[in-house]
């Protein structure tokens, strides 16, 4: 057939000479390869990172586990919109959206808020859609959690009280905000007070 | 020199025997691993006890504790001969091996080998073509198709590199004149000088009878019969729990004594470099006694010769990992079309040069 | 059983399963032949179905009488999925459609979007998406050719590529967040500016990689044992492979240049200088040497996209189809709006039909869009190269082993998720 | 970083029979635990995209056989956990319950990825939605697909399941009872 | 193609100074006017580039093999075909799409077909292209279309005991036998 773009490069399948008909130069070639690694390996430098005692560095953009952020002041950013939700193309993400009450002010940072928030784990594909979607900024796919393996299937319904990000400053993922040790405090003892 | 020794010494041996090449088979699937795996720039296993040293016997352990299946439709009396008589044959050719040479106590002289008999080399060979019953009988008794196409490779493949095999060796015969395995690696000693061994002399026969090793021993390039990628896993697809453990532990005693026969006949069995210089050493400069300096030849002989046999489970592995593999036909090609010819060739040739007195 | 006999008739049953099969397409059955068969069942679970297909062959001992594929065992119904889900959330779909070579689908999708809706993407994006396809082309042809590896049984060469295909991931995983399902860019762009990591690494890996390839192919390209289990092996001619719409490595082995990035040009392809490797008998060695020489030639292609990467932004000025920055939604109300409209997928999608298509790792990826309109495609179809030319493979090793048709198969590279949809 | 390794499991008091009778075991049984969880045979039962990830913690870079389970048993006759990658079809769904029942005992089953464990994405007239409508899964790997570290660690759950599991377990009614409900044997 | 296509040349003209896509279409729908009479052909268009025409189902056998046969045009090259379902088209439900292309002149060109629901036949392409069978076998299954003269026309990724046309706009998405997810809050 005529070429069709000119830019063909015919390659051309060589018979083989002598030396490769004899099976051993190529036999030889492979097998010097192959104890190159071989020394490489033995004198420890192998490519493996031997995972539960190691962790191989992840890219700050990893798209891990979720967290719903807090603000500065440790209110929750989430404001029930629904957009998440709307964005997953899993169907993952289920809410129940109420209203702030008086009083609620530290907590919440909207007057609407997600009473209850769930994200099924097993569902997810971690696209990072509803990152993108969340206008608050408050869902956060965390580079450095992934989400662990479990036993049993209802373990995987992640509610609030798994998503929240925590208050504990040392707890927190390196994309989040970091508190002051005196913020973390007086944060953990206003959420301890029954709201 | 050599007593006929005692019955007990004899059942001693043997029983050592067993043990070891039991040992090694079972440490081969982890010294498999670990070459694999620094072959590949991996790890291994490291979890299972220190460096991984106790995945043998894990594998062991748990290979006798899986449920025992029969497939439907199966002889179940050749089903459970197939990996025995695999197990079996593995083992009982390495009973001849001459592992080492004497050890002298008193009057007592102790044979470092399982059995002297002088048709050595006879009884390996016989013992390894009974081998391929194992798995032929396993495979058919599977009732299934892979592991029958498994076994008819294996059947023919076998059948056809004995052919050349054997053919190799006669030229090896032709120099040393027995078929005893104890007499051909003492006429390798003669001064002790690495070029008495047959390597020297039989390069080509040598190269013959290692492809044919890779082939009997069903290891790749010639994995035919088993070749997960086509054939699942060949005739032992259908095994399960220790069968078909025996069956992987068969294929490792097989390479061990593959690795063993080929130590002895080209590459002096137990005999090593400068080993009467060493004695007479230890005799006129140390004033030790010739027994005993004799028992420590003996001794570095026989680590001498795992040595080369463990060189040679690693080039087993080491081309385990490295090549492709054959296709069916090419394999009967190269068995039948190359490597006799080659063989027959050796054989004339080696006639040739005895003729003329270049070897002797 | 007589050879001669066996062979004299195998070789006259081969014949005319091939003129059957050449006339009707139909596969001749087992009835239609006296001697005693076997039937091998070959997958779905077989390991050298890499994915989930099956092939009942018909076998005289070791040879191939005939063979009919069963397909649709991951059928996971993209399609129809594809016509309830807003045009941003269908790119999740196609990371799952060739998952060897993600990015070549996500941005074949956002492209075809893009002919729809009339964006045009800026420079710097279009270079920025041509180093991803590049980089998923490479991927995809490492992984076939060192399957093709392993299924000869040569493992490690395919641990060594692998290593490769590792540190892909990590940049991948620089560009967009993920390693293998990577949902890279959006509709109008890219979703962020590479990060200077990602240049780095990818530097660094365009150093490395080549001394890696060199090695691949001294184990593999004239190796005799090797050769011999791939030359002439499964081989179709360039009329039969056309008739049979074969695209992309497949066909070019065949001795046809045809590549989409060279016959219309996408995203700035015709910027890039490269050339299109052809074979001559499209056979398994063919097609793995087109790989292997189109691996070089990606190369080239993200060495020249890398040096003149131009400066500008990273996605189309399109407030209407392009997410609004963060920042700008907490403070500006058009851009809350915006963001709000392309969420819920309002956006003004023009009726139409477009089609647009890219040279994926397999051959030509096209997109049908239909659309009425609304917030999802009225009907998208798929042109999936795998799809399309699986169904030769059962021509393609008639008459040949069993050993052959394993090789035929994983040099094919048919990736289920393609294939089935 | 720490918190990776150690992800918060509620340990072993799942599967059913582990607390049965002579569990506090002899010596034999958790030497045979040990043996088991240190030679988990996978059957790589791999049909999308999570078979490419499990390729790569097949690979150099992450190294299965550090777990003892290099060796990839195509037979499921000697394999000791099925591994099922990526979305299960209701065409692939006989065949997966098919290499379930050929399993020897004892036997595990991970369910890798988001389409193996509830149908992902793809919630479609034509995906099985979680394999564990056919088979008993022991282990729930999310992700799409999910990195080798978490395959890594999903395995490493097994292990545990397999270490503190009695021999008799399968013996137990409450197993037989389980494999009863899924219609298997 | 260019001598042929003389007669058009006014009209090819004022297309070229616009576009020299829409001028090789221009002479493409010439060129198939010319062949198969303009009678063939309604539903001219040419959104995006591609030349789009619409045909019957009987006439569309006879058009793809003098297509093929062409050898000015050579539009050999089948690159895809699909169906597809307007419920709301009275007596035109179903519909086929065929993505023909020449690779020597690099010209695309889509044809459709539509005919209604209560008889979905179509003659068949296979003998024309052998790709042609799996691409029908999935028309069938998803929609229904009946390929006349089809060597073996069965269900392709379905199940074959699937009692329904799954594609059709009137069958649902979801599973329904799925227990962790509730559709109330996506507005699907």
């Amino acid at each position: 057939m005529q070429s069709l773009s000119n830019r063909a490069k015919k390659l051309e399948a060589k018979p083989m000479t002598l030396a490769e008909r004899a099976y051993l130069p190529a036999i030889f070639q492979g097998l010097s390869i192959t104890m190159r690694h071989f020394f490489r390996a033995a004198t420890k430098r192998q490519v493996t990172v031997r995972y539960p005692d190691e962790v191989r560095p992840f890219s700050p953009i990893f798209r891990g586990l979720h967290v719903l952020k807090r603000d500065e002041q440790g209110r929750e950013r989430c404001t029930a919109c629904g957009l998440c939700a709307v964005a997953c193309p899993a169907e993952a993400i289920t809410m129940v959206a109420g209203e702030r009450k008086k009083g609620e002010e530290g907590l919440y940072r909207e007057e609407k808020y997600a009473v209850s928030y769930e994200i099924n784990m097993l569902r997810c594909i971690f696209c990072g859609l509803c990152e993108e979607a969340c206008p608050k900024a408050a869902v956060y796919l965390q580079p450095d959690k992934m989400a662990p393996p479990r036993f049993e299937r209802d373990e995987f319904i992640y509610g609030k009280d798994r998503l929240v990000e925590p208050v504990d400053p040392q707890a927190r993922s390196i994309r989040g905000i970091q508190l002051t040790p005196e913020q973390a405090a007086a944060l953990a003892q206003r959420m301890a007070q029954p709201a | 020199m050599i007593e006929l020794p005692t019955l007990g010494w004899q059942s001693i041996v043997i029983l050592v025997v067993f043990g070891v090449s039991l040992l090694i088979a079972t440490y081969c699937t982890y010294a498999e691993r670990v070459i694999a795996a620094f072959l590949q720039d991996r790890v291994g296993p490291d979890r299972a006890g220190p460096f991984g040293l106790l995945q043998p016997l894990a594998d062991a352990v748990k290979l006798f504790t899986k449920e025992e299946f029969f497939p439907a439709g199966a002889n179940k009396a050749l089903f459970i001969l197939g990996p025995c008589l695999a197990m079996i044959t593995a083992l009982m050719s390495s009973a001849v091996i001459p592992f080492g040479n004497v050890i002298q106590f008193g009057n007592n002289v102790f044979n470092l080998q399982g059995i002297e008999v002088n048709i050595g080399m006879l009884w390996v060979f016989g013992i390894v073509s009974l081998g391929v019953y194992g798995v032929m009988i396993g495979g058919w008794a599977s009732n299934n198709k892979f592991s029958l196409l498994g076994a008819i490779r294996a059947g023919s493949q076998n059948i056809s590199y004995e052919l050349a095999m054997g053919m190799s060796l006669i030229a090896v015969l032709m120099i040393s004149g027995t078929l005893s395995l104890r007499e051909i690696t003492l006429q390798q000693s003669a001064a002790g000088e690495w070029h008495f061994w047959n390597i020297v002399k039989q390069p080509l026969g040598f190269i013959i009878f290692l492809v044919c090793a890779f082939a009997e021993t069903n290891r790749t390039p010639f994995d035919l019969p088993e070749c997960e990628t086509e054939l699942v896993g060949g005739y032992h697809t259908e095994y399960s729990s220790m069968k078909m453990g025996l069956y992987l532990f068969a294929e490792y005693v097989n390479v061990f004594v593959a690795s063993a026969v080929m130590s002895v006949l080209y590459f002096g069995g137990f005999n090593f470099p400068f080993q009467y210089e060493l004695r007479d050493w230890f005799v006129n400069n140390q004033g030790w006694a010739l027994t005993s300096a004799q028992n420590l030849i003996s001794v570095l002989g026989l680590l001498g010769l795992f040595a080369k046999i463990f060189g040679f489970i690693f080039f087993f592995m080491w081309v385990r990992w490295t090549l492709p593999r054959f296709r069916y036909d090419q394999l009967m090609r190269l068995g039948w079309t190359i490597l006799i010819p080659l063989a027959i060739f050796n054989i004339l040739l080696t006639g040739g040069l005895i003729l003329g007195g270049i070897i002797k | 059983m007589a050879v001669n006999d066996t062979l004299e008739g195998t070789r006259k049953i081969v014949e005319e399963a091939r003129e059957q099969q050449h006339h009707t397409g139909l596969i001749p059955t087992l009835n239609d032949f006296s001697q005693e068969l076997t039937t091998l069942n070959l997958g779905p679970t077989h390991p050298a179905t890499h994915g989930i297909f099956q092939n009942i062959l018909q076998m005289d001992g070791e040879r191939i009488i005939s063979g009919v594929p069963t397909i649709g065992y991951i059928h996971r119904a993209f399609e129809k999925i594809a016509e309830r889900r807003p045009f941003y959330q269908i790119t999740p779909l196609t990371d799952r459609m060739n998952y060897c070579s993600s990015p070549i689908n996500n941005m074949g999708w956002h492209m075809t979007v893009e002919k729809l809706l009339g964006v045009t993407v800026p420079k710097r994006a279009q270079y920025m998406r041509v180093i991803a396809m590049e980089l998923a082309r490479i991927t995809d042809h490492l992984i076939c050719n060192s399957i093709l590896g392993v299924d000869t049984g040569a493992f490690t060469g395919f641990l060594y590529v692998f290593q490769e295909r590792e540190k892909v991931y990590e940049i991948y995983e620089e560009i967009c967040g993920a390693r293998l399902t990577t949902n890279m860019g959006r509709v109008g762009g890219m979703e962020r500016d590479f990060s200077d990591v990602a240049i780095k690494k990818l530097r660094d890996w365009l150093k490395t990689f080549p001394a890696v390839m060199k090695e691949f192919e001294q184990m593999f390209n004239r190796n005799r044992i090797f050769m011999d289990r791939v030359v002439n092996v499964g081989p179709i001619t360039a009329e039969r492979a056309l008739n049979y719409g074969f695209t992309g490595p497949n066909l070019r082995a065949a001795g046809v240049d045809y590549d989409v990035r060279a016959m219309n040009p996408y995203s700035s392809y015709e910027d890039f200088e490269f050339e299109i490797p052809v074979g001559t008998k499209g056979d398994t060695y063919d097609r793995f040497m087109v790989r292997n020489e189109e691996i070089w030639q990606s190369l080239r292609i993200i060495n020249q996209a890398l040096e003149n990467l131009p400066e500008g932004p990273f996605h189309a000025d399109a407030p209407h189809y392009y997410l609004p920055p963060k920042q700008a939604v907490y403070k500006n109300m058009e851009a809350l709006i915006y963001h709000f409209k392309i969420i819920m997928g309002e956006i003004e999608a023009p009726v139409g039909e477009v089609y647009h298509s890219v040279e994926g790792g397999n051959g030509e990826l096209g997109f049908y869009l239909v659309s009425d309109g609304g917030r999802t495609p009225y009907r998208l179809h798929f042109r999936r190269p795998c799809f399309i030319y699986y169904q030769a493979y059962p021509e393609m090793v008639v008459g040949s082993s069993l050993s052959d048709a394993i090789v035929t198969l994983s040099s094919m590279n048919v990736i289920a998720g393609e294939l089935d949809a | 970083m720490s918190d990776i390794r150690v992800p918060e499991i509620k340990m072993v008091d799942a599967p059913d029979g582990v607390e049965g009778a002579g569990f506090f075991a002899t010596s034999l049984e958790s030497v045979v635990g040990m043996a088991r969880a240190n030679s988990l045979w996978p059957l790589p039962f791999a049909t999308s995209c999570c078979g490419i990830e499990f390729m790569a913690t097949m690979g150099s870079h992450y190294d299965i056989s550090r777990f003892g389970s290099e060796r990839p048993s195509f037979s499921p006759r000697q394999a000791d956990l099925l591994m099922v990658m990526g979305t299960i079809a209701k065409k692939m769904a006989p065949i997966v319950k098919q290499v379930y029942e050929q399993m020897a005992e004892p036997r595990w089953v991970l369910a890798m990825g988001a389409c193996a464990c509830s149908g992902g994405i793809f919630d479609s007239y034509s995906v099985l939605q979680g394999i564990d409508r056919i088979i008993p899964v022991d282990v729930y790997v999310p992700g799409c697909p999910p990195r080798p570290e978490q395959v890594l660690d999903g395995l490493m759950r097994v292990q545990d399941l397999a270490r503190t599991e009695s021999i008799r377990r399968r013996n137990a009614p409450e197993y037989q009872a389980l494999l009863a409900s899924y219609n298997i044997k | 193609m260019a001598e042929n296509t003389e007669e058009s040349a006014a009209a090819q003209e004022t297309a070229a100074a616009q576009d020299p896509q829409a001028a090789k279409n221009a002479q493409l729908l010439a060129l198939l006017h010319r062949q198969f009479g303009a009678d063939a052909f309604t539903d001219v268009e040419e959104p995006y580039g591609l030349l789009t025409v619409t045909t019957t189902r009987e006439r569309i056998h006879d058009i793809m093999a003098g297509l093929q046969q062409d050898q000015e045009l050579q539009m050999n090259f089948l690159t895809t075909m699909c169906g597809i379902h307007y419920p709301e088209n009275e007596g035109k439900e179903l519909g086929m799409i065929y993505h023909v292309h020449s690779l020597v002149n690099n010209l695309r060109l889509r044809l459709k077909i539509f005919f209604p629901i209560a008889d979905p036949t179509v003659p068949t392409l296979t003998d024309l292209y052998a790709t042609a069978n799996w691409m029908e076998r999935e028309a069938y299954d998803f929609y229904g279309i009946i390929f006349t003269g089809h060597p073996n026309l069965i269900r392709i990724l379905n199940v074959e005991d699937m009692d329904y046309h799954p594609m059709r706009k009137e069958y649902a998405l979801e599973d329904g036998t799925r227990e962790d997810k509730t559709d109330l809050f996506f507005g699907r």
